[in-house]
């Protein structure tokens, strides 16, 4: 059955691409199937891992060495599950987005690309593999980027191409080393097999940095602003909850197999430091940002720095876990949140035909149901309870706390008030005195547009209720640390 | 689900529901607003009766949800959750009443009163949390739903408050939940017990204790306007006279008081502290507040400012009442709780009334005020004396119990505080009082009342004579079992070990 | 200040790169060599691959999905290209001239005989269906640029899109006959990648031509 | 061995100047240029990985450079027509 549910994710996904690319006409039907599909074979996998713990699936019916591999487990469903509950307003959003407009009938085939790209990233286990999902995955986001044809948006996907493409090969030019050095590709293998030599170090760093780039951490995230910010609402929610997830996911797998316990401290402090400076760096930016688009897209930068504190937090023995449960947690809420965010801006933009922050109130005021959905995620990204990215804060804190890196506590605090500072900027607009000045004419927002987002915001809110169950399908097959 | 967990969670329930039906009601629907907010005031209200009804039975009520794997959301009845949840309920119905008269015409009011009832549940939630992480939750609930109440008017200074508020209180909760995981690190769960869980923890290093301590009373004195902390207090001022009333006697400052006390009593334990020697710096601060709010307070020409600074010193007595080592000056810490907040929420209903009916925000407008509006004055009168702690009324009580424990615990200098602070209460009290009744009227507002027709409306009339009247009963009969009185003692038995 | 940057830049960034060139050299250098065993993994499983040639064997049988995904590469470069609306200047004819229609006359239908033997040979020869792919598309921009072929809407979009529906519609197929994704049967193995790599020709064959115009043609939708 | 190396080493040499040329270069031909050197570096260097010294050679990084020139020739012509709808823009 296994097989079943994990092809569903990856078929479905790239035949609806097809489909779509044909006969363009019925995109609704098509699109929001292939989601909902994705969904169920993720909720499918997630029951088989309770039955019968972690999965294997050679394709091609060839053994490790030779074949393609596909490993299921607690944190490639989680992924997947991810993906679907993001997807799934966003698809529906895009619906009444892209509805008759010219755009529209490109963003369809591209969505749905993506889409498989992703699933295929998170179920392989395969060095190159992920090097074609990658490409795929990257590709079909720049695409995505142009799709609004404003110059700013061209020049955006054009820098982002370019970066995308530098990493690209990074990463390859590491797995070429790697399979230099011992002749096989599959991740299982190699866990056994590779021991801490020159070869393995540089290939290593060469990986990190190619998926670095593409995660955006902080030196290397100059691409990602402009990026998101002028893209199409659903699609800078695509970009900013799930794709720079893609390589981070890939570096998470490679940081569990392939680096040999013996990493010297100073590279994961290192990576911590950048966390950290990410952190500082993108909340100051996202404050003293002018436009409501590119503040949350200056928080996506802040926010992905708290990712890169997990590798400080890993090697801390014991609280390893607590480190891992908090990063997983995080990258899930922060998706959720993060994509409710840009589709509430999304219909604020809309509503507003600008999306500059100065004169947004009255618009702010128009539309209290995407406020109150950017409230929530607010509440989520600042990892105020009772919302995901409270349970987050709080596991990242106590392995912070439980190992003794006094300074990761000081980054995540700072980094806490300061995202209060610019969330609490938009939050304040909805309540300023609009009276003044006439009402503008606004354009229609949809129903369904203004709901989508506050069901992803929902979301946000209530991983933070109760985690059990995410934590429950998080630690099968969960790679011990240390 | 038995019926011991189903009750908690159906008092929180009850306000959290209309508060989210409230939310999205159309501006229009005034009646069903008010019919909303009303029945889930009164459900609440008798649910608590059940609650208390259950627990002087000797039932326990608790419900236990899981949040991580080794972290639960607990609410548990006990006798010192009970006192602040009955408070609470009881004050919250009699703001409702009053928040419909106040904003009778005002826009927005859907959304005010859907933070309004988040923020009751927030309060309910704190008052009947079981262990310090479900406190920290709905402490930080209690922030993200107070600030849009404080910046509803969305005038330039209501939004600069609710800037400034936010600062502050989401400053202290990050240092809290530093506070709150770091003890969770070192001693595992942080269930609320008795006397203490830490009380036979030797093996913990001191000093970390004392750091956490440190962090744990910062993050809560915050909200409890301890005077570094305090700054967010006056400016807060700009928002409309429900949430201020609201802000001061019910929620946002009896949330810092109470968090203090729950950390004394039942995280520390109060013997375990002394030991540790954190409570004598802690009486030191919330002495100095008591007497810089007071001297504050003498120059404030605006009466709501005046009341906010006088706020900040009373809250300090409950505090220092938990400083103090001894039954005694627990029982007045405690029972003190629940006399300001009876006290201060007369005051400011006072306050609202003539902000709203004859326009008066100073005091040096209120010359003969008394004859205009006689009930609400009548209200203020007994309001500010038992502030000054003139006998019948309750505050006399606390203040007498706070003495007496801190002559018990042998510290004289706490009872000249004591004084001073009583002096200076006289002080900005007295002349508001001379000025409304002996002075002849000299405001615009027309002298004579015409016989037969209400001095205001009968929604901003009513709570303050019921809460003015409270006080008074509570002085009077203090002594009787059902009083907060007796209440507190019941706490202070349990807290000591015997 | 920039300007210090711009002048001394050349020089950082050159140092930077002799720098990883170095360390890269290093590590390959250092690197004992991996004893080969995946080739002898590979020639093991050659004969019920359904191919002989080695490398077409682990293109389309053992690392099948790679080429899958590649495929899919392909289609979604051309859906952004076309998504960039660059309204190019429509490709007029060449002026028609005797050298050059004789040349068509000639060359056409030899490059779809080498495109087909490429296709066939790929099986046992270096081949297959990239390559064919490339000379066929070289074949109709010929065609293009002679003016004699300017297909519909329709006919592109599924030229496009039937390599990757045929490899797809197979991959999800073979768990009913094999149990496995992606899985032959040994016996018809040869014959399932054949049909995979001529769908994919043609599909190569057009995106290639199509990236080429880059310009969405107009059929009967607008 | 010393052949397999040096092609090795053209190949890292490739890459390096590849990537020193895609970052000094601002005209978007040069860096796509630049983008395809790296790749060809990475290429060969995967050729070399094959080397059997004496029997047949690893099929396997044919393979993958195989797959590799097809998403770099994709990569391109999207770079170029990206770089074309700019101008055309301006």
């Amino acid at each position: 059955m296994t097989l079943w549910w994990s092809t569903l994710c990856v078929a479905a996904p790239l035949l609806a691409s097809v489909l779509l690319f044909l006969r363009p006409k019925r995109t609704a039907g098509i699109a929001l199937v292939a989601v909902t599909l994705v969904l169920i074979g993720a909720l499918g996998l997630a029951v088989v891992l309770h039955d019968s713990g972690p999965q294997f699936i050679a394709i091609g019916g060839w053994g490790a060495p030779l074949g393609i591999g596909w490993r299921i487990d607690g944190l490639t469903v989680t992924m997947l599950l991810m993906a679907g509950i993001v997807g799934w307003p966003v698809t529906i959003y895009a619906l009444d987005y892209f509805g008759g407009a010219a755009g529209g009938r490109h963003f369809w085939p591209l969505w749905m690309l993506l889409l498989t790209a992703l699933c295929a990233l998170f179920l392989s286990n395969d060095l190159f593999n992920w090097y074609v999902t990658l490409e795929l995955l990257g590709l079909s986001a720049v695409a995505l980027v142009t799709l609004s044809g404003k110059q700013a948006a061209l020049d955006a996907a054009q820098r982002y191409l370019y970066t995308g493409l530098v990493g690209s090969l990074f990463y390859l030019l590491g797995v070429a080393l790697i399979y230099n050095a011992y002749g096989v590709l599959d991740l299982a293998v190699l866990r056994e097999v590779t021991e801490p030599t020159l070869a393995v170090w540089v290939a290593l760093g060469l990986m990190a940095v190619g998926l670095l780039v593409k995660s955006a951490l902080f030196p290397l995230h100059f691409w990602l602003p402009a990026a998101h910010g002028s893209a199409p609402a659903p699609v800078s929610a695509i970009l900013s909850a799930l794709v720079v997830k893609g390589a981070f996911y890939i570096l998470l797998r490679l940081w569990f197999d392939l680096v040999p316990a013996a990493l010297p401290g100073a590279v994961s402090v290192i990576l911590g430091a950048l966390g950290a400076g990410a952190i500082i760096w993108g909340s100051l930016q996202a404050i003293r940002a002018t436009r409501l688009k590119m503040l949350v897209a200056y928080s996506t930068v802040a926010q992905l720095g708290y990712l890169a504190l997990f590798f400080p937090l890993s090697g801390a023995g014991e609280w390893g876990n607590a480190a891992l449960t908090g990063v997983v947690y995080f990258m899930v809420a922060h998706a959720c949140a993060k994509g409710a965010m840009f589709l509430a801006a999304g219909n604020l933009q809309r509503a507003a035909g600008h999306d500059n922050l100065v004169s947004l109130a009255p618009t702010a005021q128009a539309l209290p149901v995407s406020m109150f959905a950017f409230a929530i995620a607010g509440v989520s990204i600042m990892g105020l309870p009772p919302s995901g990215g409270f349970i987050a804060k709080w596991s990242l804190l106590s392995a912070a706390i439980g190992s003794g890196g006094w300074i990761w506590v000081v980054v995540m605090i700072a980094g806490g008030l300061l995202s209060a500072g610019y969330i609490f900027r938009v939050l304040s607009l909805s309540f300023s005195e609009s009276g003044a000045e006439p009402k503008p004419e606004l354009a229609p927002v949809a129903k369904s547009s203004e709901w989508a987002s506050l069901l992803l915001a929902s979301i946000a809110l209530l991983l933070g209720l109760n985690a059990l169950p995410v934590l429950d399908l998080l630690s099968i097959g969960l790679p011990r640390i240390g | 689900m038995t019926w011991s967990a189903a009750l908690p969670l159906l008092i929180l329930a009850s306000s959290l529901v209309t508060g989210l039906v409230i939310f999205f009601l159309k501006e229009q629907s005034v009646l069903l607003r008010t019919v909303l907010n009303l029945s889930g005031a009164g459900i609440k209200l008798i649910l608590v009766g059940v609650l208390m009804w259950g627990v002087y039975q000797g039932q326990t009520f608790e419900a236990r949800l899981p949040l991580l794997p080794d972290i639960e959301l607990v609410l548990h009845a006990d006798a010192l959750s009970l006192l602040f949840v009955s408070l609470s309920t009881v004050l919250w119905f009699v703001t409702t009443v009053y928040a419909i008269g106040y904003l009778e015409h005002s826009p927005h009011r859907s959304r005010f009163f859907g933070f309004f009832s988040l923020c009751v549940t927030a309060t309910v939630g704190i008052a009947l949390a079981g262990n310090l992480i479900t406190f920290l939750i709905f402490y930080e609930l209690l922030t993200l739903a107070t600030y849009p109440l404080l910046m509803h008017r969305g005038t330039a200074d209501s939004r600069r408050a609710g800037r400034i508020y936010l600062t502050y209180t989401l400053a202290g909760g990050a240092l809290l939940l530093v506070g709150v995981v770091w003890l969770k690190s070192l001693a595992g769960p942080l269930d609320f017990t008795a006397t203490g869980i830490l009380a036979g923890r030797t093996d913990l290093n001191p000093d970390t204790l004392r750091w956490i301590f440190l962090l744990l009373i910062v993050g809560f004195g915050v909200k409890a306007a301890l005077v570094p902390l305090h700054g967010w207090l006056p400016i807060s001022m700009a928002a409309p006279a429900p949430v201020s009333a609201l802000l001061h006697a019910v929620a946002v400052v009896k949330a810092g008081a109470f968090g203090i006390t729950r950390v004394v009593y039942d995280v520390y334990g109060v013997e375990f502290s002394a030991s540790l020697g954190v409570l004598m710096p802690l009486a030191i601060v919330a002495s100095f507040t008591i007497v810089y709010g007071s001297v504050r307070a003498l120059f404030q020409d605006k009466l709501k400012p005046r009341l906010a600074y006088s706020t900040i010193s009373q809250v300090s007595y409950i505090i220092l009442g938990t400083a103090i080592v001894g039954p005694v000056a627990t029982i007045g810490g405690i029972v003190h709780l629940v006399h300001q907040g009876l006290m201060k929420i007369t005051l400011f209903f006072c306050a609202g009334n003539l902000a709203e009916t004859l326009g008066i925000h100073r005091v040096s407008e209120m010359n003969g005020v008394g004859r205009r509006l006689p009930k609400t004055m009548v209200a203020f009168t007994v309001a500010a004396l038992g502030m000054i702690g003139v006998p019948p009324i309750a505050g006399f009580i606390s203040k007498w119990y706070l003495g007496a424990g801190a002559l018990d615990a042998n510290l004289p200098w706490i009872l000249v505080i004591l004084a001073i602070s009583s002096a200076l209460n006289a002080a900005y009290f007295l002349p508001i009082l001379y000025r409304a009744w002996f002075m002849p009227a000299t405001g615009a507002w027309q002298e004579r009342l015409e016989p037969g027709r209400f001095e205001t409306h009968w929604m901003l009339l009513m709570p303050p004579l019921v809460t003015a009247a409270l006080a008074l009963l509570f002085g009077l009969f203090a002594n009787m079992d059902g009083s907060p009185l007796a209440w507190a003692r019941l706490i202070a038995e349990r807290e000591y070990l015997r | 200040m920039p300007k210090l940057i711009k002048r001394c830049l050349p020089v950082l960034v050159g140092a930077g790169a002799v720098a990883l060139g170095a360390l890269i050299a290093a590590a390959w250098v250092r690197t004992q060599e991996n004893g080969g065993a995946m080739t002898r993994a590979v020639l093991e499983a050659l004969p019920d691959s359904g191919v002989s040639n080695p490398v077409t064997a682990v293109l389309l049988n053992f690392r099948g999905f790679d080429t899958l995904l590649e495929v899919a590469v392909l289609m979604l470069t051309l859906i952004a290209v076309w998504a960039l609306d660059l309204r190019l200047p429509r490709t007029e004819a060449l002026p028609p001239s005797p050298v050059f229609s004789s040349l068509l006359r000639f060359s056409g239908p030899l490059l779809v005989v080498i495109a087909g033997y490429l296709l066939w040979v790929g099986a046992s020869e270096p081949g297959g269906a990239f390559q064919a792919g490339a000379v066929l598309a070289g074949g109709c921009l010929l065609l293009r640029l002679a003016g004699r072929w300017n297909p519909g809407a329709r006919f592109v979009r599924w030229a496009v899109s039937v390599g990757l529906l045929v490899f797809l519609l197979t991959a999800i197929a073979m768990p009913g006959l094999t149990g496995g994704l992606l899985q032959y049967p040994p016996a018809s193995a040869g014959m399932w990648i054949l049909l995979i790599e001529t769908a994919a020709t043609v599909s190569i064959a057009a995106i290639l031509a199509a990236l080429f115009v880059a310009r969405e043609p107009e059929g009967p939708r607008r | 061995m010393m052949v397999a190396d040096l092609y090795a080493l053209v190949g890292v040499v490739l890459f390096v100047m590849g990537l020193s040329a895609l970052i000094l270069r601002s005209r978007d031909l040069q860096r796509i240029l630049g983008l395809n050197i790296m790749g060809t570096g990475v290429f060969m260097l995967l050729v070399t990985s094959a080397h059997g010294d004496g029997q047949a050679a690893d099929p396997v990084p044919h393979a993958m450079v195989l797959t590799g020139i097809v998403v770099a020739v994709s990569a391109t012509a999207f770079a170029l027509a990206l770089s074309l709808a700019r101008e055309r823009h301006k």
